[in-house]
């Protein structure tokens, strides 16, 4: 039984803690203040360090920890609450060229998304609904691509993107350069305004298939992947707001004594744990079937994604409220989480969509 | 059964309704409420005095303090009609909700007589300074030093949450004057001129964008020992009048509600079909109107209860307490129907006018500002179903004994 | 604003709640322990007090009290506990009969209701599944009556049935005598042993037709209006165990506090609190529209049912929980309430049917 | 990661499996634990008495005790291996897993000497008497009274939920020895044969209709002095022992889970489809298979840590506070899928053989038993995130002037 992160990556994480805690520390804040959705500096940093090529192979400019790495990596980060393309570009854009690209587009492509010195963004949506590819509506015909992708997470400061398309009736992914003719981004105002997000128009721009990924359940295996990465981050996010929320019960007195002492206290940061272990341990198998390539893939990406998701809503949710009035000043650090849990749950399928499709998994399992 | 008016209520109606079809707009979409700014604090001054002069301020008050002498009844059954017009009336919920009935309460008839007139016609505007960075739900814990000096009392220290205090001629101030004692006898309630020396006024910036409160600071302000309200040391008694009128003022919160739900599930898609047909939009529907129609047919019920001539109680409580999570949780299923593009905030775009990325964001505060959810729930347990309060360590140790937060 | 039962009202509140605490006590023990399923002796008192026949008209036997007194006494049956086939006849059998019979069966009929020497039951459910007209296949054709009704509760104790059927396409409601051949009843051992439950069969047995009732909305009606008596009864359940559970917090200590004094347990019973006013609020808004014939008795009776079953569970459970090990004690009465909540819950329809009927009447209403 | 044993762990795992595989039969559905009647009490000491041949009890005890001397890991594995076979086990569990490890931490060597091998060989039985009706979460509070006479104590009182008690050869029991002081430090425990003359037991009847506890009353029972485990007044101390251990066995509750209830939605109708195609069903599939897996990886966690030396800590409690709860929400929606006939409990005719209509009703003695929701909550939030305990009123005072219960 050896169901843990090895020493190695124990080691990476320790590193990324402490780099993060150092150099991410009010990331977030300035990011919003200043409405820049990205921390540039922080970006070059990450790059520098070699986890935006974590699970990328040596062969193509990363360091090669395989995903299990970029997983620990993502925890860190969730927690650290950095204002970075970290998802858009190793998760989903970095990903999807090296399980969909030809020798040439991963040789191309991956070296700098691997440095950092390409930001890659992942265009699926046009407009509300859950993922689906009816709701794929721009088209890549002649190599040229043709609609409009809203909301694209990071689009505003993305230099390539894999986009969600359509040639008849089939969809697929291709990638493309944006900064040629044809392209035109509008910033969009979110609830999270420390991240980039933007709507992405393509006229008639250049653009090429990866060829790997046509047909619907390509653009659902990168979606499964990536959102086991997302959970570990989504995690790291729920645990730094549950040590917030009881640093400050410890802390705060009212009536004479802490407010932690408060059983209506206690065992809302009690049922917080517990939402959190869940999802941790939820994560943790996903992880375990995103490296072994298990059989369960969709089931275990799926429950790693819903229980993320809840523990870090719940647990940002309920850190807000444990503060009482300082919560809910722009001042206090709380509602940073508290965006950024809403983000994140929104942001490549919602819960709803992940509950539907982990029922189906079951079914067919279950039938088969 | 019925919701018809006896007949007395319902000659004032009519007389409300005349006064009001007279003298404002019906409204017209929206809480015709905009930002409080000055042009706003001004047509609500103006709004005032025109009630004030037509009989239809201080409805519940005596009348030799300028006041109808009617009904608690008739105070609902004007608010009711006057929800239907295009006015400004939140700017003086405060004062004369909660500061004016206190200084009736405490203060000698001529210093009322001096105060309540220019209240009541919208001249004067009070605000209410009891809760400290350091005494949120624990309000008798406040440190704010008032400390006696002649003739006058110097204080020094900070409140906070104070609405309107940017915009109040007046203010109600609770504060200690005796931290050798335990700590709900060392109060002392006073009333200020908000212009006084010493008064600083900063507004706070909510998570929502907003700024409904404010931070005042105090350095060296000098009060009038006349301007003392109750004696030194009675002032948590005094204060619980304040906070008994300010309960009753306790309703629902505003929000999207079951309505704007389903009229959003009808355009967003689930597996390929309306929102509205999926089986788990509809379970939170159908409990999200049972929760709002359970709440507005309570209101009715109290209502009656009024009308018969009895007082509701901490009963009131259960509003807040259900709508605030309500409004958080609507909010975010909502967003989730969208999927990602339930992020995008802006108006123009977002489904709807952004009223559910709006209520994520201002939702948070209302399960705190006045009354947290766990104060609230202690309220209802203590007070309606008789359980005893939590163990209190802090009720005999003088004041300055207990460890500061 | 006059939202409240009127003072001749509060009279007949006040004398059955008196009544019923001297003669009901032990009722719904008795008959689990005893397996009756039913207090004869209680029953016959019962009638004798006019209760039976709350909503008739005097004309045929009743005391004319209306709809709103029927609802004061079904609260109070709900409170006691007592183990009455008082629903089964008062709130549909004689509701079934005041509503679509003809004059005829008017008249031979209600007296009997009224007084209690008949008793009625419904039989509407053939197996598991929520109420629907194509679940109906019992057929009703030249006059016999063919078919399993299961379950039946009070079907074993009953005298006589209103019986949902069909002839060819159309479903309705006919009713039958349960003393003539061909019905044959098999009782039914059920999660609350002290209400008795059968299946009935029928073999070509005579009944005839409601002749009001011929068509399925017919059926929906007398449940909407059920739906309302059957919420006045789950309150009752729901404020008994409430307080019984108050008054245990306030009796029992644990590390030298009464358990009341815990926020665990003040909170919970605070939540429970909340869940009758609003199933209380939602139960007279249905009382109200059950006596004005207001035209939204479907919300309204929905609405009433959902509140009331939600509130009625969940104070039986958080009853039994506040008790401790006593509370799942055979000799303790936590668990007769909490038996007693999922019987009424299951049976006129669950809570999932009554959430989906109230959404389709705000979408017509919406769309109307 | 992986899910694979170490090479040592493997080569126990092998050799329990040979031993499993020549001395019983594999499971056939169902738990393979009838009623605990006579004939069953009888199958498990005979197996008992098999395991204990081959070495496979007490892995964890000294050799000096007759145990094996093994690790808490390789326990596990023989547990996991153990319940793929239908073998009486759960008897033997509180006397092996609690009883005997505190005898071994605070009896004389020759007093352990006597009394290990025998319930190691499953000759005796041991039960656990701590729970009184007065003292359930709070087991300090107990009152049952020992008092000295000679070379003998005198105990009078009662206890209760203590399982097993009838068909137990010995029991561990918690008195109180000094009313005068404190609750905690005025607690003896002691050992006792349970035909004592004096001591009843009797069946309590749960509202499931099983026995799975009994009461048991103690009338001027006499317990030699020899036979007390630790000081008098230092019973709390050697009770804590005995809890920890209880802790460790916690895992989660059988019943009804996520498969059931997908398998009931496939045959169930709502609105004219599948249960399982309906949103809200879906909804609650997942949400269940998460919590359920959640627990699973969770207990895979933790067997983790063991494997590399560590002891899991109150962590485990998360086990009790999900799963308890789970069942009942389970078994209710469950029947509310089968509306009216989901009252029927006859498993010849309900769906599934009334797997559902059993956890209703036993389901909220999981929520109990074994610590409440409430008291796991609180460990949680003390133990696990560090919170501050509970306000204690009763840590000072001289037990009896406590007011009862």
């Amino acid at each position: 039984m050896n169901f843990e992160f090895s020493e190695e990556l124990g080691a990476v994480r320790a590193q990324a803690q402490s780099f993060l805690r150092t150099h991410a520390s009010g990331s977030a804040r300035r990011s919003l203040e200043q409405r820049t959705g990205f921390d540039a500096a922080l970006w070059e940093q990450v790059g520098r360090l070699g986890w935006l090529g974590a699970a990328i192979p040596e062969a193509f400019g990363g360091i090669g920890l395989g995903e299990e790495g970029l997983c620990v990596i993502a925890e860190e980060v969730g927690r650290s609450l950095a204002a970075l393309p970290f998802a858009s570009s190793a998760y989903l854009a970095a990903q999807a060229v090296l399980l969909f690209g030809d020798a040439g587009q991963k040789a191309r492509l991956l070296p700098d998304l691997a440095r950092g010195s390409a930001i890659g963004c992942f265009a699926l949506a046009e407009g509300p609904g859950a993922p689906s590819p009816e709701a794929v509506r721009a088209v890549l015909a002649g190599g040229a691509l043709t609609g409009r992708k809203a909301p694209v997470v990071d689009g505003g400061i993305a230099t390539l993107a894999v986009v969600a398309v359509r040639d008849h009736d089939e969809v697929g992914l291709c990638v493309a350069d944006l900064s040629t003719v044809g392209v035109s981004r509008d910033g969009l105002d979110t609830i999270d305004p420390s991240r980039n997000v933007a709507a992405l128009s393509f006229d008639r721009c250049p653009a090429e298939w990866l060829p790997g990924a046509r047909g619907w359940p390509a653009v659902m295996r990168l979606l499964d992947r990536a959102a086991v990465l997302f959970a570990f981050e989504q995690l790291g996010g729920a645990q730094a707001s549950l040590d917030m929320a009881r640093d400050y019960a410890l802390q705060r007195r009212a009536f004479g004594r802490q407010i932690g002492s408060f059983q209506a206290i206690k065992h809302k940061l009690a049922d917080v744990y517990i939402a959190i272990e869940l999802a941790r341990s939820n994560a943790y198998y996903g992880a375990y079937a995103l490296q072994s390539a298990a059989g369960d893939m969709t089931e275990a990406a799926s429950a790693a994604r819903v229980a993320a998701t809840h523990a870090f809503e719940l647990a940002s949710q309920e850190n807000l409220q444990t503060h009482g009035g300082m919560g809910f000043t722009w001042e206090s650090d709380c509602h940073l989480f508290y965006r950024r849990a809403k983000h994140l749950s929104l942001v490549l399928g919602a819960a709803p969509f992940w509950r539907d499709r982990l029922v189906g998994a079951l079914e067919f399992r279950n039938a088969a | 059964m019925d919701f018809a008016d006896t007949p007395d209520e319902a000659a004032f109606r009519a007389e409300v309704a005349a006064f009001l079809k007279a003298n404002a707009r019906p409204l017209a979409g929206g809480s015709g409420e905009g930002p409080v700014d000055d042009s706003h604090v001004a047509r609500a001054r103006a709004w005032q005095a025109r009630r004030a002069e037509a009989g239809f301020a201080g409805i519940t008050w005596p009348r030799r303090f300028g006041g109808r002498g009617g009904t608690p009844m008739q105070q609902v059954i004007y608010a009711q009609e006057e929800a239907k017009y295009d006015v400004p009336a939140h700017v003086f919920e405060i004062g004369l909700g909660m500061c004016i009935p206190t200084l009736m309460a405490y203060a000698p008839p001529e210093v009322s007589a001096r105060y309540v007139g220019p209240a009541l016609r919208g001249e004067e505007i009070w605000c209410q300074l009891f809760s400290e960075p350091g005494a949120g739900s624990d309000v008798a814990g406040l440190r704010m030093r008032a400390e006696r000096d002649c003739e006058d009392w110097v204080v020094n220290g900070q409140k906070i949450w104070t609405s309107g205090a940017h915009f109040s001629d007046f203010g109600l101030l609770l504060t200690r004057t005796d931290p050798g004692v335990p700590k709900h006898r060392g109060l002392t309630m006073f009333f200020l001129d908000m212009r006084s020396p010493g008064v600083e006024v900063r507004r706070i910036r909510q998570i929502s964008g907003t700024s409904n409160f404010n931070e005042v600071f105090f350095t060296d302000v000098r009060i009038p020992d006349a301007q003392r309200l109750g004696a030194p040391g009675e002032g948590w008694t005094v204060a619980l009048t304040t906070l008994m009128h300010e309960r009753l003022a306790i309703g629902s919160l505003p929000g999207p509600d079951f309505g704007e739900l389903l009229e959003l599930a009808k355009t967003m898609q689930v597996n390929g079909q309306p929102a509205s047909r999926d089986g788990a939009v509809r379970e939170r529907l159908a409990d999200w109107y049972v929760q709002s129609k359970g709440l507005e047919y309570t209101r009715m019920r109290m209502l009656t209860a009024l009308s018969r001539g009895q007082m509701p109680g901490p009963e009131a409580s259960i509003y807040k307490a259900v709508s605030a999570s309500k409004i958080q949780e609507i909010a975010t299923f909502a967003l989730d129907l969208m999927d990602s593009a339930g992020m995008v905030s802006d108006p123009q775009t977002a489904p709807m006018r952004a009223v559910f990325q709006e209520a994520l964001l201002y939702s948070p505060a209302g399960r705190i500002a006045g009354g947290t959810d766990e104060i609230l729930k202690n309220i209802i347990a203590e007070r309606v179903l008789g359980l005893p309060g939590d163990i209190r360590v802090d009720r005999e140790a003088a004041f300055n004994a207990l460890p500061a937060s």
